[in-house]
């Protein structure tokens, strides 16, 4: 039996770790990679319309902690994108497909391709911290949020989730449009935006300045995201931020989370920390009688 | 813990010809094989192997473009920002092995040179494409007692690739196993050389490289992260790569074929 | 030669090191005790109306980079809090009396009477993200703030500063309503909104559920508040969150801040921290022939 | 790493009445005279002395109250949170030392008995109100060779209070340092015979705790906080308060006169 095994949005999931987006996804053999090493489904990189190379270098800022990244949406664009789409469905595990744009239209495009690439579901990133004009900068208004979701729905059949931005005080208002606009699921948190200074340098550390924040450091911000989400909307919730161990993903579980995405751990600790999340939760699960499916929000039931 | 820090280049070392060496303090743990995010504001950070290893570590540049330029450029007392050391680096063989380095690729592998500390366990070659490049000889005569040179042009040593001479090598001697490092055609062929004669290997390979640290994924071949899986790989992982020699990615990640 | 001094908003520091507000500022010594440790001003805890007694245990979570706390500012009232201040003011550096309330009136009569009692200047509590109907929910609307900022300001002649919260994509917006009514300084992060879950207990560990995240997972983005307020503003920033080290409070400073605060570092590594973060101030200072005034906002000038 | 954690209950010891033992595993240093913050979930997180400082460690706890009632209605297998240990605890003194526990203080102190390996350089004076409230007498047996013990109503040893017993000890016998803990009071007129005999202290103090880790300052005695600057403070350091024996604080921060 396999007590791992979590629904979310019709989708089944051998067990509830996903690759988080951005994640080496830029290539399909890389999401192969992961689904090897156990990721329970995979997220793209976030996708767009054209070729982007990205911000040059520094692009990463590493601490003990966390990392502050402003890659700058590098991606071959959503026409190269089909090759490495194909040989990423050979990892045998569902693919959610993330897509990014500046107009509804764009994103309505992308989701198709993303359907007709084979992906599973689409993953809209809405929430980008640091990349002008597109993700959270729409993200945080809840009439465009659901202007977008309404019009992705309209064009494709798989499940769409919505990737929002925690930089916002409306988080649960944007949420709230995406149920209404029929999306299917939410995915949070995106990163927090943050700037690194070199003191030596007496400047900003990274190209673009800002960046997004990821790591150990956000996992209590995106607890209470996926907490709040789970009492205001009934769609599932995908929990991102900070899982590094079972009992960090079993935490989104019982925040309310039907699965996790993993981002930043793939470069602190390696691949093998999707085995080693299924094996502790497995083992947890084991000991107390129970499958993943009947904690998904229980720390709801006492507060 | 691998984050950003500062050094300030307490020497600059003229290797050869559009080659320098950058020392500086850190206080971090680097092994043979690993490489540094090296920062300089203003212009670019990019992917240098450890060079020296030890408390005063080092990088060895060739100057190809701006970032390698400006590195080239600096002085004493200057600063640089420093990430890592990142990446699988040399793992020391059992029994007896021969370093081979290519070029800039020198500079990565002499580490692994001076890791053996008997100088009967490892031989050396060393290859560039004229004298002028034949960089750290004496280095690797310190901790080797047979260290062959080639340069294409033949104004050193053996006339031709390393990787002729190393065929010429392992027709004579027999090792366990070859470290390498150079440019990615010369590990092509050095590949099927060591098949030929049966020699397992390991090669650092070079991809395009932004994070450094596993994330991005700039820097993949065939789902390995260079960066993070690699840069070290061993020739038969190395045999199972499509696009090893064939292909790599631009900066937007998309394939271009070699 | 004190290289270290700072001035803002008319107020002299010897230092640009200040206690932040929560921390053991609650009695007069303690203030006392971090002005002889080398704090160039100190800031209480933040004083409301009546006496509180904050929220019941577990009221703080500790992990290896940052504190979630949820003390529910418990406060013995602003009557009672005279006697504290008349001690404080032994410790001969400036005080900033902190102060929270639930309208516009309250928080003028509390601004009042710190002044009567010896505050050097005014810091409002706008932004405390786990307290029920104040802080923050009205920290985030930048028309209540620009109203509670003039009220103050037409109450009290001493400096007047707005603590503002991270938890909303309007900091800015705020800030600058705060210096349109004529606000004398920004202070800036409070605590970011997070939760802790114990798996074994399958439950939040705090019992408000919610409380505030501190401690060096939180410095980036403090960070970048501060970058992004000296570009909007024109009043003077005070930094906080997640400063340990001299060369976090130099961030600040460069970022543009005139001073920071510290708070979690007072527990994580005691009083010291103040003359440990001066000394290694003052070493660079003196390496670079700079003084500390020389270096707010420096890391502006390249990006 | 003093972060939160939750530990099983492998052992329940009663001690006395109203005194519970609670055991359980947490691979992390103590020092006697140092504290957790405990959790009972639903009811309160409390400060509770490390009263076992080894691999398995121990906290001893009276009721009193709604925390301590959970705590001591706890069975082997149950779950409690932890935080800690916290504190700055007792340094070892030079020479001969006397330890004092008065009541549930002896728990904190039981430690400090044993951290000298010599049954000769440690006395022991415990006290308690009556016979069925003087714990650990068997561990301070074992760990010092002079154990003197005190009852208020003179149902074992002494007549009378713990502090008078110390003053006639301090009378026939010299000691380096006493160290102490129980009731504020006792600590009190405990300070006033040290001082008489000439002999400096270590005590540990009690005050409301919330945070526990230096952060809130609702345990603050005359500007120090006991959690973290104490709650083991010199006798010359309380000497100096104003506020012990005189005042403490309520939740709200305010002073009550004692
Ligand atoms: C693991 C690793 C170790 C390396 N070790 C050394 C070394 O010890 N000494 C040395 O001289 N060089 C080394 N390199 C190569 C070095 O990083 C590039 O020469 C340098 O980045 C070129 O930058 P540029 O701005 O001077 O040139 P550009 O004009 O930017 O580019 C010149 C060429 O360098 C390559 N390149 C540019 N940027 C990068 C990048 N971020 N990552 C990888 N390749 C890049 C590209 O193929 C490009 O065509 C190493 C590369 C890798 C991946
Ligand atoms: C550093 C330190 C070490 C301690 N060690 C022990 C020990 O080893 N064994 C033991 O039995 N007791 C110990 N105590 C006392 C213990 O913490 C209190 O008895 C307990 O908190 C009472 O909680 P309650 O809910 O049972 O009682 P309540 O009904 O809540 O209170 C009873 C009395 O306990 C005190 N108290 C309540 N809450 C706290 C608190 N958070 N911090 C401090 N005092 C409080 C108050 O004075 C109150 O009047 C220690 C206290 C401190 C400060
Ligand atoms: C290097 C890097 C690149 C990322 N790229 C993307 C991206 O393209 N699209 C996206 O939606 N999120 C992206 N993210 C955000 C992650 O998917 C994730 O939401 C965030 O990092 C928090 O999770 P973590 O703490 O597990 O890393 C990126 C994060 C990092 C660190
Ligand atoms: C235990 C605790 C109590 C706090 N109480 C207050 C408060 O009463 N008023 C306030 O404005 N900020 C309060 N804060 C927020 C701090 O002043 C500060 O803004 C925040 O902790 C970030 O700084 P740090 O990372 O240095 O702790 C409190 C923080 C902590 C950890
Ligand atoms: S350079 Fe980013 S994954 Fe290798
Ligand atoms: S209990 Fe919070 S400072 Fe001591």
């Amino acid at each position: 039996m396999n007590r791992l095994k979590v629904e979310l949005a019709g989708l089944e999931l051998s067990n509830p770790t996903m690759l988080a987006s951005g994640m080496m996804g830029e290539t399909g053999m890389s999401l192969v990679e992961a689904a090897r090493n156990g990721a329970g489904a995979v997220v793209t990189k976030s996708v767009g319309m054209e070729p982007r190379t990205g911000y040059i270098n520094p692009t990463l800022v590493e601490h003990d902690d966390y990392y502050i990244n402003a890659m700058g949406l590098p991606n071959p664009g959503i026409a190269d994108y089909g090759e490495e789409m194909a040989s990423a469905i050979k990892g045998g595990v569902p693919i959610f497909g993330s897509i990014f744009a500046a107009s509804v239209s764009d994103f309505a495009h992308l989701a198709g391709k993303m359907e007709d690439y084979g992906a599973s579901a689409v993953e809209l990133n809405l929430s980008c911290p640091h990349a002008k004009g597109y993700g959270m900068e729409m993200g945080i208004d809840p009439d465009i949020v659901a202007n977008i979701v309404k019009e992705v729905k309209g064009s494709v059949s798989v499940p769409v989730f919505a990737k929002l931005t925690p930089n916002t005080h409306r988080l649960l208002d944007v949420a709230e449009a995406v149920q209404r606009a029929d999306g299917d699921g939410i995915v949070a948190i995106n990163t927090l935006k943050a700037i690194a200074i070199s003191v030596e340098f007496r400047r900003p550390i990274l190209s673009n300045v800002y960046g997004g924040l990821s790591g150990p450091a956000v996992k209590p911000i995106g607890l209470r995201a996926v907490y709040d989400l789970y009492d205001r909307v009934d769609i599932p919730i995908i929990g991102v931020g900070g899982v590094e161990t079972w009992k960090d993903a079993m935490e989104y579980i019982m925040a309310g989370a039907s699965a996790v995405q993993v981002g930043s751990a793939v470069g602190r600790h390696g691949l093998g920390v999707f085995g080693e999340i299924c094996n502790g939760m497995d083992s947890y699960l084991e000991e107390n009688g129970a499958e993943m499916m009947d904690l998904v929000g229980v720390a709801h039931e006492r507060k | 813990m691998n984050g950003n820090e500062v050094v300030t280049i307490k020497e600059v070392v003229p290797e050869g010809k559009g080659i320098t060496t950058l020392r500086f303090e850190l206080d971090r743990t680097a092994r043979p094989g690993q490489f540094f995010m090296v920062w300089v504001p203003g212009v670019d950070e990019v992917p240098m192997s450890v060079s020296y290893t030890g408390r005063v570590k080092g990088i060895t540049v060739r100057e190809v473009g701006t970032a390698t330029k400006a590195l080239s450029g600096l002085k004493g007392g200057d600063m640089i920002g420093i990430r890592g050391p990142y990446g699988r680096g040399f793992a020391m063989p059992k029994g007896k092995f021969l370093v081979v380095g290519g070029g800039t690729g020198i500079a990565a592998v002499l580490p692994a040179v001076e890791m053996a500390d008997d100088k009967d366990i490892v031989d050396v070659a060393l290859g560039a494409r004229n004298a002028s490049e034949i960089i750290f000889e004496e280095r690797a005569e310190n901790a080797s007692n047979h260290v062959h040179v080639s340069t294409d042009d033949g104004t050193r040593g053996f006339h031709g690739t390393v990787v002729a001479m190393v065929d010429d090598i392992l027709k004579k001697h027999s090792y366990d196993q070859v470290i390498a490092c150079g440019p990615e055609k010369m590990l092509y062929y050095l590949l099927e050389v060591c098949k030929k004669h049966g020699v397992e290997s390991q090669m650092s390979l070079e991809r395009f490289m932004k994070c450094g640290s596993g994330l991005c994924g700039s820097c993949v071949i065939d789902g390995k992260r260079v960066c993070a899986d690699g840069p070290v790989f061993y020739g038969r992982e190395i045999s199972d790569m499509l696009e090893f020699s064939k292909a790599k990615r631009d900066e937007a990640g998309r394939l271009i074929k070699l």
